[in-house]
């Protein structure tokens, strides 16, 4: 069932506005678009010391990258940069039926498991901010 | 004149194999396969199997003749003054690439290609390359608020270096439907060619490329009742002969050396290597079957049916519809977006009521940058759609507006 | 070791169509498909029918799911090292032109793609095309006597300036399979990129493209027991991810507008419009089915029918084969004249005795001009085939010579 | 039965050498490929008043192809260079399955009209004569 998709988790946590405006001088700024439907989230961080300091998103896209956006950026803060790409990976691999979600919160995804065509929307959020790791300081992708 | 829509769900194998609500309103982006088109898919790929246009043996000879048959099935179709005058390729987005390339040499730096803000993808990508290739520039026709051809401002892009005008002949977004005839004499001010993408067109019944005018019409397989994998491209005759090749290999060319090759004449230069051999005989079982239905009372059915669907949509304050609100110049394609409600998520939900729509940007950016929507919702009609189907679509949006809204 | 034939043919439906007698020996233009493959085929279309990577309605979602298990499957079969570096398009002809048109930019005037004089034209025309637009030299390894490539003198051919060596992995005229060991390191001396062409390779037992070498592998569907319309190209991955896209359209696309387009990430950059979907499926559950067999049995089973076919050729004067006389180094693939008899009257004639052979220049004009020969016929075998092939094909032709040499 | 297509009357047709040979000085001479075999018919012609005088053909093709040159060359001269667009029309729609041949012994070709494949092969040479026909004195082709 569609419906078990939206379930309150999820609703709640897209209206979680608290980290849903741009920062006002990021050490950097990812802009990610979902290529087959044009879906895009725009990322801005701050950094200290190799770890995450402050964050703001943008998102034009579906409730799922919505909630997904704003559970990584409720939860990130304090993260070394280096551990986005393995963030990533589990991420897309719990979608996928393998292993448990890198937090707990993430649990609330588990219907999404089921349809594919909503995997990216899930990782899209977690996907600029592991492209954002990748950058040299200061960078900027558009 | 009312349609009986049991009689023809009965000539299309997928309704029988649903155990669940179907609500099937995603035909622009592709249509169900007809029985006689998965009969000749199947007969061939099963029984008769034999690569077309080489071998003397029984099956050989009889997939050529069955592949010319194919062809001319479509050709009459569309209107072709002959077979030969059509290419049979893999799809839609294929033969705009194909004719986009073969024209490309006609290109001069400065030169223009015209295109318009409500194309696909397919339509607009292809003449940005060729653009690229040749320092030609690509320009569009805009659009109106209705999401129609906005052609009382052609003046402001068609110019005397405007060599090509490619616009689809129907919106997939809005269901807009072109003004041919007053694009082709727009053209003819310019001598410019006129390409239609008739992908979206060419389901809904007879196209006659001969009285529209246009010098080349592509259409796509999958959207027509048949199989995937296949489409065509018709060429005026004249123009095709001259046209060089795009693909280069086996059954295109006339004699081959390591140093030099020359190429076949029409349509055999356009037709590099295996053809989809299966879905092209799909092609024309249902170009076939397409011709065989009366059309006048088909177009009626889906336009009542988008009648009462954009009046349903119309007592939602939520909803805006992104294309004409009347039934004038228009197929059954209704885009819209739900204030507060992404597309994706107004789709998903319309799933558990069996209601199969499209979300996305349907592959034309430039429109959805042209009405400032990320993404809209779109239902799309076939002549096997019925009312049922349209409540169904206008109840599971209430409810999905009162769940996410 | 011996193979169960009937078992076999039990798992191809077009042997129970049959009511006469059928030796089909033309798997060389096309394979027979097997019922997994027109299972998935017929499955998809009128069942299951959905445009894949866009909808998430129930059908979309499954069709999404199938398409990219299909790719998986298919990417094992060739050893690749993720699936998103296989392309999925319409045909060998198609992977050729898209990978030749993907490595032209790397042409610079002067450079030189090395062909060979085997080869089928879908790997020559597109390599010349490409050459033409860059200012490049087209150059052919030659062929030896016995119809294979002629390693001994590839420094007459392969220079400083070669980027490309493209050639095809086993040969469609005379059944010789490829020293890619030795192309590879010849390659590496200049620093060129190997593209195998395994259209007639990829039938008869896994790929491994990585264990071969080389830098991008073609095959085609309906030769490997799928559907007709679908092929794939597989592309090393660091390379691909460096490739211009070929096709413009949708799917293909990051974002566009009628500006400027950017590009998405392999595999869909490669992959524009709607793809031939069924085809794809079939192609992947053929992949299932070619993986799940044992090759050291079947291949066995393949040259011992070969060996009867050029003993009993030998034993006719008038037949001269084209290709090597041993088993070694090459497939089930014969290709004969026979002196006084063209050779469509012998494969005519054939089809009186319920055998299809294929006749002509089979798509190697240069391979027939080295061998001087306007024509041959050619058997190729499937594990379907057995030694009552073989002997009505032997008998048939000595009936024919009988008759009109 | 394929067979039938080698009956008797085209195989000694196929055999007529008679003018299966290269004119020393034609008027006109054109090069025929079939694209799909390779298969490829020469002819020569000389012309006195606009009707065919003399014709040579040299045939690199299948039997039918022989037999269609050679009985092209036994009956073609004297006949007006303009015919030639007829005669190959109407052969071709005879092979369709639409009407007489052009020429009753070109009637041995019945067996071919079944089988399409072939059709081609049988109309080689007089595709080659209506190019010859087509064109400007002293013209050739490759
Ligand atoms: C060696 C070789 N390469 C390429 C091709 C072309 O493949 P396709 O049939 O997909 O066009 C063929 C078969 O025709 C072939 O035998
Ligand atoms: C208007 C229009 N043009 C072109 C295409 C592309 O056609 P195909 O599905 O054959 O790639 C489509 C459908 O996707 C379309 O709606």
């Amino acid at each position: 069932m569609s419906a078990a998709m939206y379930n309150e988790a999820i609703v709640t946590a897209a209206r979680d506005g608290r980290h849903a405006r741009r920062l006002p001088a990021p050490d950097r700024t990812v802009t990610c678009d979902n290529p087959l439907c044009g879906d895009r989230v725009t990322l801005d961080l701050t950094l200290a010391d190799g770890r995450i300091a402050e964050v703001g998103h943008k998102v034009r896209g579906c409730l799922l990258t919505e909630a997904a956006a704003a559970a990584l950026a409720a939860r990130i803060g304090g993260t070394a940069a280096a551990e986005a790409a393995t963030l990533l990976s589990q991420l897309r691999r719990y979608l996928a039926g393998d292993g448990p979600p890198p937090w707990p919160e993430l649990a609330m995804f588990e219907p999404v498991r089921a349809v594919r065509s909503r995997h990216e929307c899930v990782l899209l959020p977690f996907e600029a901010l592991a492209e954002a790791a990748r950058l040299p300081a200061d960078g900027e992708t558009a | 004149m009312s349609v009986d829509v049991a009689a023809i769900r009965a000539q299309f194998p997928i309704f029988a194999a649903q155990d669940r609500p179907f609500h099937y309103l995603d035909n622009a982006a592709t249509g169900q396969i007809c029985a006689a088109a998965a009969d000749a898919l199947l007969r061939y790929e099963t029984t008769a199997r034999a690569n077309v246009k080489r071998g003397v043996y029984r099956l050989a000879d009889a997939a050529t003749t069955a592949f010319a048959e194919a062809r001319a099935a479509i050709a009459a179709y569309l209107g072709a003054a002959a077979p030969d005058e059509v290419l049979l390729g893999c799809g839609a987005t294929f033969a705009l690439n194909l004719i986009a390339h073969a024209l490309a040499p006609r290109l001069a730096p400065g030169d223009a290609i015209l295109v318009s803000e409500l194309e696909h993808h397919s339509n607009i990508v292809p003449w940005q390359m060729v653009a690229a290739a040749r320092g030609a520039v690509v320009r569009a026709i805009p659009v109106t608020e209705e999401g129609r051809l906005d052609l009382d401002r052609l003046d402001e892009v068609l110019g005397a270096r405007t060599r090509i005008v490619a616009v689809t002949h129907a919106s997939n977004v809005t269901g807009a439907v072109t003004d041919v005839a007053r694009l082709r004499a727009a053209a003819d001010t310019v001598g410019a060619l006129l390409v239609l993408d008739g992908a979206q067109r060419a389901p809904h019944g007879p196209v006659d490329v001969r009285a529209l005018g246009c010098d080349a019409y592509a259409c796509s397989a999958h959207k027509m009742f048949g199989a995937t994998g296949a489409g065509a491209l018709w060429v005026r005759g004249d123009l095709l002969a001259d046209l060089p090749p795009f693909l280069g290999g086996g059954e295109m060319i006339r004699r081959v050396t390591i140093e030099r090759t020359s190429y076949a004449p029409p349509p055999h230069r356009f037709e590099a290597g295996t053809p989809p051999i299966g879905a092209v005989l799909a092609m024309g079982a249902a170009a076939r079957w397409l011709a065989a239905q009366d059309w006048t009372a088909l177009a009626g059915h889906e336009l009542r049916l988008t009648e009462r669907l954009l009046s349903g949509l119309a007592r939602e304050p939520r909803v805006r519809v992104i294309g004409p609100t009347g039934l004038q110049g228009r197929l059954g394609v209704v885009a819209f977006a739900v204030a507060g409600v992404h597309a994706h998520d107004v789709c998903q939900m319309l799933d558990d009521f069996g209601v199969a729509l499209r979300g996305g940007h349907h592959c034309a950016q430039p429109l959805m940058d042209r009405f400032d929507v990320a993404a809209t919702a779109r239902a799309s009609f076939a002549p096997y759609n019925d009312t049922a189907d349209v409540d169904a679509l206008l109840d599971g949006l209430a409810q999905t507006i009162r769940k996410l809204a």
